[in-house]
């Protein structure tokens, strides 16, 4: 079993950069590896509740990025700094992530054997 | 005079120092897509941002009093009543 | 009354993009606009890909393309931006193959040109 | 001997990239460690395309991938990323259409898994 | 005739993107419109000389850049601070280039029916 | 124990005051392809930063001091002496 972190930093509707990172972390997870998936900068944006994108057509990933944790997602985390930038608290979010200050992101990129930013 | 500058993007996406300088007072700001999750950063560019209403929607995002919500009609009737826009 | 042309930058994979395009097209149509052509340019040329055909509850791409070619928008994908990405460009959908002057005249003739990206 | 793994982010329009990527491989090779995928994804999937024949004074990416080929390197395209994107996965080129799951075991196995974007 | 300024913000290896934009100036040329090109940003560096990507198979397009005048492109700018940031002056350009502040970039805009950022 | 950081695009792509906090005094900061044009702004993620050598020939760019030009074995050589990588 190998620890490996998925990084994401894009917006929620930036191209498919969240759903692409949204598959590696459950095939990781269904491969029987220690996944993680980090998400920083506006990527945090994507743990926010509410958002409705088949108002417009687009597939509500929302609801895929919910079932995380029946896939036996458990290492979710978000960067402090940036839930602060976009102005959320950790009840605005979908699912239980765990907040990590910069050395503590530092801490969880050292424990992994490939980190993958998507 | 005025032209219309057009944003799609978070702001992080953007040079802002340098469209800060290119953005007059007399110009209008209009916030599409993820762009309006930046409204707060976006600000410095104009008192009075324009946020297409639609994607605020999708997006559960509530307006502060100085913005204005317009829909695809005042989109179109904008780039028409602006002399030239850029989609930065 | 007016005359508008449109370009899109963005691949389908930016489905975002892509409604908004559609939507801002409809409505200039809806107000009694002229749309001269939209254009394929830069990665946008990748939606002129034949096989585009998504599951139901993703963005219904061909068939919002279709529904501007029905109302005889001229849709146009630039042969030399579509060569250089490795498009198929003998199927391009419901897009006209097009060089880049044709669509810069229509763009010289119209009175505003919105970028989607 | 250390055992790699190697992922390609971008599309074959970004020239730079592609031929760092390729750099990267043969230096590999030539120090004799193993490469065990080459991985597309993302907007990387577009290398598959069978319509990439580009003039002689630009990068020759169809070369350069059957070059690796030739070396019996494993190439592999994410089938769930080309679906979405409108590839045609009838026509691949060298690339051999590949789930997630493959990819994921590889690069668990591998030593190291260096991404290119 | 119509005035029609095409904005590069790209690095020049950044994908097509310099090279799109070249494209379209010729070609807003070649149809007789007064066209304007304008360098900001990382996109300087795609005026400065001595490169030489075919060292690598990539096709040389500062050889094109260079015929731009060939082709009756006259209106090129590039942005004064960018300029700056990136350590060249005025010498160290492929093409002689207008060096503009940001009052006389918005001069410049504001005098264009069509405005493209490429 | 180290971590690799690579980049391959001028620094304005990038978030970089968050990423200056991720990178810490032992890690290795590398620049590939236009990434090199901003060696100015990555010093301050590196004292010592390391260059593609064949990228810096390709875009006209001389080194300073504190640089150091890599070939591509040597970047192949990195990855395997650092404990992970990371391709901002």
């Amino acid at each position: 079993m190998i620890n490996v972190l998925v990084i994401s930093q894009s917006s929620p509707f930036d191209d498919l950069n969240i759903r692409d990172a949204l598959d590696m972390t459950l095939i990781f997870a269904a491969v029987d590896q220690n996944v993680s998936w980090l998400f920083s900068g506006p990527a945090v944006l994507a743990l926010k509740k509410h958002q409705q994108p088949s108002a417009i057509g687009i597939k509500d990933f929302f609801k895929n990025i919910k079932t995380l944790e029946i896939y036996d997602v458990e290492n979710i985390y978000v960067c402090e700094k940036s839930l602060f930038d976009y102005g959320l608290s950790k009840h605005d979010l979908l699912v239980p992530a765990k907040t990590l200050n910069f050395s503590e992101q530092q801490a969880l990129i050292r424990n992994q054997k490939h980190v993958v930013n998507i | 005079m005025s032209t219309l500058h057009i944003f799609s993007k978070t702001l992080n996406n953007y040079c802002a120092n340098q469209l800060g300088n290119l953005i007059r007072p007399t110009d209008k700001v209009l916030l599409l897509g993820d762009a309006c999750f930046s409204k707060k950063q976006f600000r410095q560019f104009s008192d009075s941002l324009l946020l297409l209403a639609q994607d605020i929607t999708v997006r559960a995002i509530t307006l502060s009093d100085n913005d204005t919500a317009i829909s695809y009609e005042e989109f179109v009737a904008l780039t028409l009543s602006t002399n030239q826009s850029i989609t930065w | 009354m007016p005359r508008f042309v449109l370009s899109l930058h963005t691949p389908p994979s930016d489905h975002d993009t892509t409604q908004r395009l559609v939507s801002f097209a409809q409505a200039c149509l809806a107000q009694g606009h002229t749309i001269d052509a939209i254009f394929l340019y830069q990665q946008g040329i990748y939606h002129a890909s034949n096989n585009l055909d998504l599951p139901s509850d993703e963005l219904q791409i061909t068939q919002l393309w279709q529904q501007l070619a029905d109302q005889n928008i001229n849709l146009m994908l630039c042969v030399t931006a579509a060569e250089k990405r490795g498009l198929d460009i003998k199927n391009t959908s419901v897009f006209a193959v097009a060089g880049l002057a044709e669509f810069a005249m229509l763009a010289s003739d119209a009175d505003k040109w919105v970028q989607f990206k």
